[in-house]
């Protein structure tokens, strides 16, 4: 009976308790903003970026443990990534680094997929030199 | 330090109870249904419990008593019981808009079936309007459903005032008390209530026994069909030690009350004032403590952060609470009473229900204060929603300043759809 | 002596289920819906339970099995839970006839809102011929309920072969398997059945605990509404503890079913053949002890005396058993499965029920035996109708001599009405 | 958990486990046999009667405990009366003598008042002289 019970397993606990890259990049050279009209969940991703690729990312989020995980996850894992493999990263890397996600909150990593995502349209549409060969695999 | 503020869900079991049920596990294991010793032994228990369960509520017999295996069923037996059995006087029900999903569901299922139902809408801290009651009954009525209490925001029902129309009226009126029961007192006669439910798993008796009192004034038949247990209104094997142990928390229950009330409200009041003058931009849903409340519940909104991220936070240093967020609920839905209510999508999500009982202490009030406090703040740092607050962006729901777009518009344009 | 030959009706429950149970109705009292350490404690011990039953009777995973309150609502939730469920595409169902009153007061109950029935007749030891099943499905038929084991008369049900025809017509098949589970093994997937359900308190388990399994293979909603607890299929707060205690009563019956069914056939056969040897005109009904009949189980009618005193006289020195008589019913009217065997009425009336458990040992069959033996001796000294069928007024059915009237003639005679 | 549950009261208990006047009278001056088609009981009424008053009464039943406690009570109680008061003999005074009966179980009484008036009739039709007076209060 000592043992401890939490909704979601260590890994995303940690990075709800401890989130990585919490807050805002100042003079972000990309920001995506997103929300989920069906849960009220938005998150913010703000990307440093330099020489195609991302430098710096950061993010804050209005959502519920998952959510936070996953933006704490999204933006561990694109650190370092350039434009070019950042524009075809999908929510499946965030539930498997997360070690998964209940089904009812696996759209939590699809949001984070969709901020960051935002968030590198937004430094395209700044930079519209910088993206030419990945233009075509952006979809939004 | 633990503190257990979900009342609401789940009552630690009392040991008398534990003592009293215990040798109907292992020693007095008949069946009520039989003949012999065995059977006839559990069914001199069972009438026990009907008569400690009648005097809580007042009721005139003990046979007025049936017993389910939990309060949802008590309100499907209740709702469609009666429904099917008036089925050739009319089929349309009048409920009030926020009752339990037990209620409102049961509902639902017998409009596919044909019946109609009017949902009466509630003013902003949850109150039915008992004029609006009277305005909706037809001939072809044949129940009216008004919960005591309701088990998000705590409202209390002008119950007596509706009872009298009700009976002027001549429908059956329909009180779910699970919200009430052991902490308020139910005088089903004085209510001019019909049938009423409740379940002792909520003040400190045994999951899987459910309540359900019904007067001759209204018809009803069985929903779980089989055996002629429960005087033919519930078929299927009695749950011999829950109903005994059920039996005994009703009778500590009403011996009770008045301390258990009490002490509650004290709590009660200690938290939100701790609450309200440690947390700014944190509204408390539904009415203020006092006699439109009852004294085991509170329930907030802490503006620009999100519900089950509070909740957790709770949990990580031992504090037990519930939400009505979306995020919360299997379903993706914020609790339907705050909809009822007009509560602002931002504030519905940011939803916090504690729920308090005989066993807290003034000091875990402080340090659940203490604790909401350091965990909103923190929350609050992580939500863009603050931020945009403070520069302006968005504007509070809760202490409107005039400028920026409120919440909801803001979500709308990020997510490219309405709030709803 | 103190002899319980009521298993049918009762079982006590284990001590180690009880230590099992015990934490969870004083510390673990969290509610399952709970987000909170309380609750996810608890969630915890629910899906071992699942695992547990899910093991018991071979499902695929656990998450086919449903809780519910007893088998009576899991009988409910079987019959009425697919029958809404596929109401577009058929409203005809096909049940044996000799089923328990929970599955037959369903398909009343679905019958009065629009769904027909067939009813499939069975043999004079209460078999159902898997050839008729066939012959009543139609493509309106949405489901067929066909028991493992009947729990009155113990006959083993051909479930397997009902099992390939429903297969292969592509309607779900519905087991009761209460009268079984615990006794004969249960493989859902080697029976072909789709949707199965039994109660643990059957095999030393605890009261207030119903499982139903289903396999996607058969669309189900739920019957009783509100929240979204077990899959949104049994709304309502679970019972933990008794879910909790269920799941280990399933994991010992599983391990321990050889045992306890061998030395339950021991026993069988030592009364009936006992029985047999000192009463003259006493009839076994269903079929004879050995692999159509569940060994925990014997059906006896004595000729020219009435069952309800033979269960009083029985219970004076300390055997507990039930009967299918119709002054023991409350309803006055003799088991329906008496009457689809076609047994004649007066044996109808004189039936007493005798079901073995683990516990039972020989001794206690030879006790029970002498002092049967001696009660019938008495009650025939007080029956008219032995004192008739020794002056060749009556005849016996069981050994017709060809002298007299039967006994149901007779009965008309005296009463001015048929027996029925 | 030692005491003693029972579905019948004491008295009625008694009544079935030691019935009194159980058995036929040879020579019977009036043999009454009834029985209810509902439940299958059947119950027989003897009567020896000597100037117009019931000398002995016996009964035979086929049926619950509560129809052997009716039967034993009624031919107690019909004991020593005379046929006229015999005849306004009534279930009634069958359940209160014994202490009561569950709802369901009344009509064993009924069939007591049934069968006693069964003999009585019986009685009546082989001495019609003995009832001139009463011929009126008999129903059946
Ligand atoms: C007002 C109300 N009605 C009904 C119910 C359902 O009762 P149970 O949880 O016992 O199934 C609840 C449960 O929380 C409730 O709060
Ligand atoms: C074959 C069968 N089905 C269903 C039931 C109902 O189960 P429960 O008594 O758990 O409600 C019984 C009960 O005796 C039974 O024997």
């Amino acid at each position: 009976m000592s043992d401890t019970y939490t909704l979601y397993n260590e890994t995303v606990m940690d990075h709800f308790l401890n989130p990585r890259n919490m807050g805002d990049i100042k003079d972000a050279d990309g920001v995506g903003e997103v929300g989920a009209a069906a849960c009220g969940d938005i998150m913010k991703i703000s990307l440093k970026i330099k020489e195609g690729r991302i430098e710096d990312a950061r993010f804050k989020t209005f959502g519920c443990g998952s959510a936070i995980a996953s933006s704490s996850m999204a933006t561990e894992l694109i650190k370092g990534r350039t434009i070019q493999e950042a524009l075809s990263f999908t929510n499946q890397e965030v539930v498997d680094a997360l070690g998964g996600l209940p089904p009812v909150k696996i759209h939590c990593s699809v949001l984070a997929e969709e901020a960051l995502k935002a968030a590198l349209e937004d430094f395209i549409k700044k930079n519209p030199e910088s993206a030419t060969p990945a233009r075509a695999g952006v979809t939004a | 330090m633990k503190v257990f503020l979900d009342h609401q869900s789940a009552t630690p079991m009392l040991p008398e109870v534990f003592e009293e049920m215990k040798p109907f596990f292992l020693e007095a294991y008949g069946n009520p249904s039989s003949l012999h010793q065995h059977g006839l032994r559990v069914r001199d228990a069972l009438k026990t419990a009907r008569q400690r369960v009648a005097a809580m509520i007042h009721a005139e017999s003990e046979e007025e008593i049936f017993f389910t295996s939990d309060g949802t069923e008590s309100a499907n037996l209740a709702i469609k019981g009666v429904a099917y059995a008036n089925e050739r006087r009319g089929k349309h029900l009048v409920v009030s808009a926020i009752e339990h999903p037990s209620v409102m569901q049961s509902v639902e299922f017998l409009e596919k079936q044909g019946w109609t139902c009017s949902r009466i809408p509630v003013d902003p801290q949850g109150r039915v309007n008992p004029a609006d009651v009277l305005a909706a009954i037809t001939p072809q009525t044949t129940l009216v459903a008004v919960h005591h209490v309701n088990h998000d925001i705590g409202t209390i029902e002008p119950i007596q005032e509706i009872g009298k129309i009700t009976q002027e009226k001549g429908v059956p009126l329909y009180v779910d008390c699970e919200a009430s029961a052991g902490w308020l007192p139910i005088d089903v006669q004085a209510m001019g209530a019909n049938l009423v439910s409740f379940s002792p798993h909520r003040f400190y008796g045994p999951k899987g026994v459910g309540v359900l009192y019904r007067n001759r004034k209204a018809r009803l038949v069985s929903i779980i069909h089989g055996g002629v247990q429960e005087g033919g209104r519930r078929a299927g094997t009695e749950n011999v030690p829950a109903i005994v142990g059920g039996g005994l928390a009703s009778e500590i229950a009403a011996r009770e009350l008045t301390v258990r009330a009490a002490h509650a409200a004290r709590l009660q009041k200690r938290l939100w004032e701790g609450l309200k003058s440690k947390i700014p931009y944190l509204r408390l849903n539904g009415p203020e403590p006092g006699p439109d409340r009852i004294s085991t519940n509170i329930n907030l909104s802490a503006e620009f952060i999100e519900g089950e991220g509070q909740l957790l936070s709770l949990d990580i240093v031992g504090i037990a609470v519930a939400s009505g967020s979306s995020c919360v609920s299997k379903s993706l839905k914020i609790s339907h009473v705050l909809g009822a209510i007009g509560l602002d999508h931002a504030l519905a999500q940011g939803n916090i229900i504690m729920t308090l009982g005989k066993d807290n202490t003034e000091a875990e009030m402080d340090y659940v204060v203490e604790s909401f406090a350091k965990i909103v703040t923190k929350l609050r740092g992580m939500s863009p929603m603050w931020d945009e607050f403070e520069r302006g962006v968005i504007d509070s729901v809760i202490q409107p300043t005039g400028r920026g777009k409120s919440f909801s518009e803001h979500a709308a344009r990020v997510s490219g759809k309405a709030a709803h």
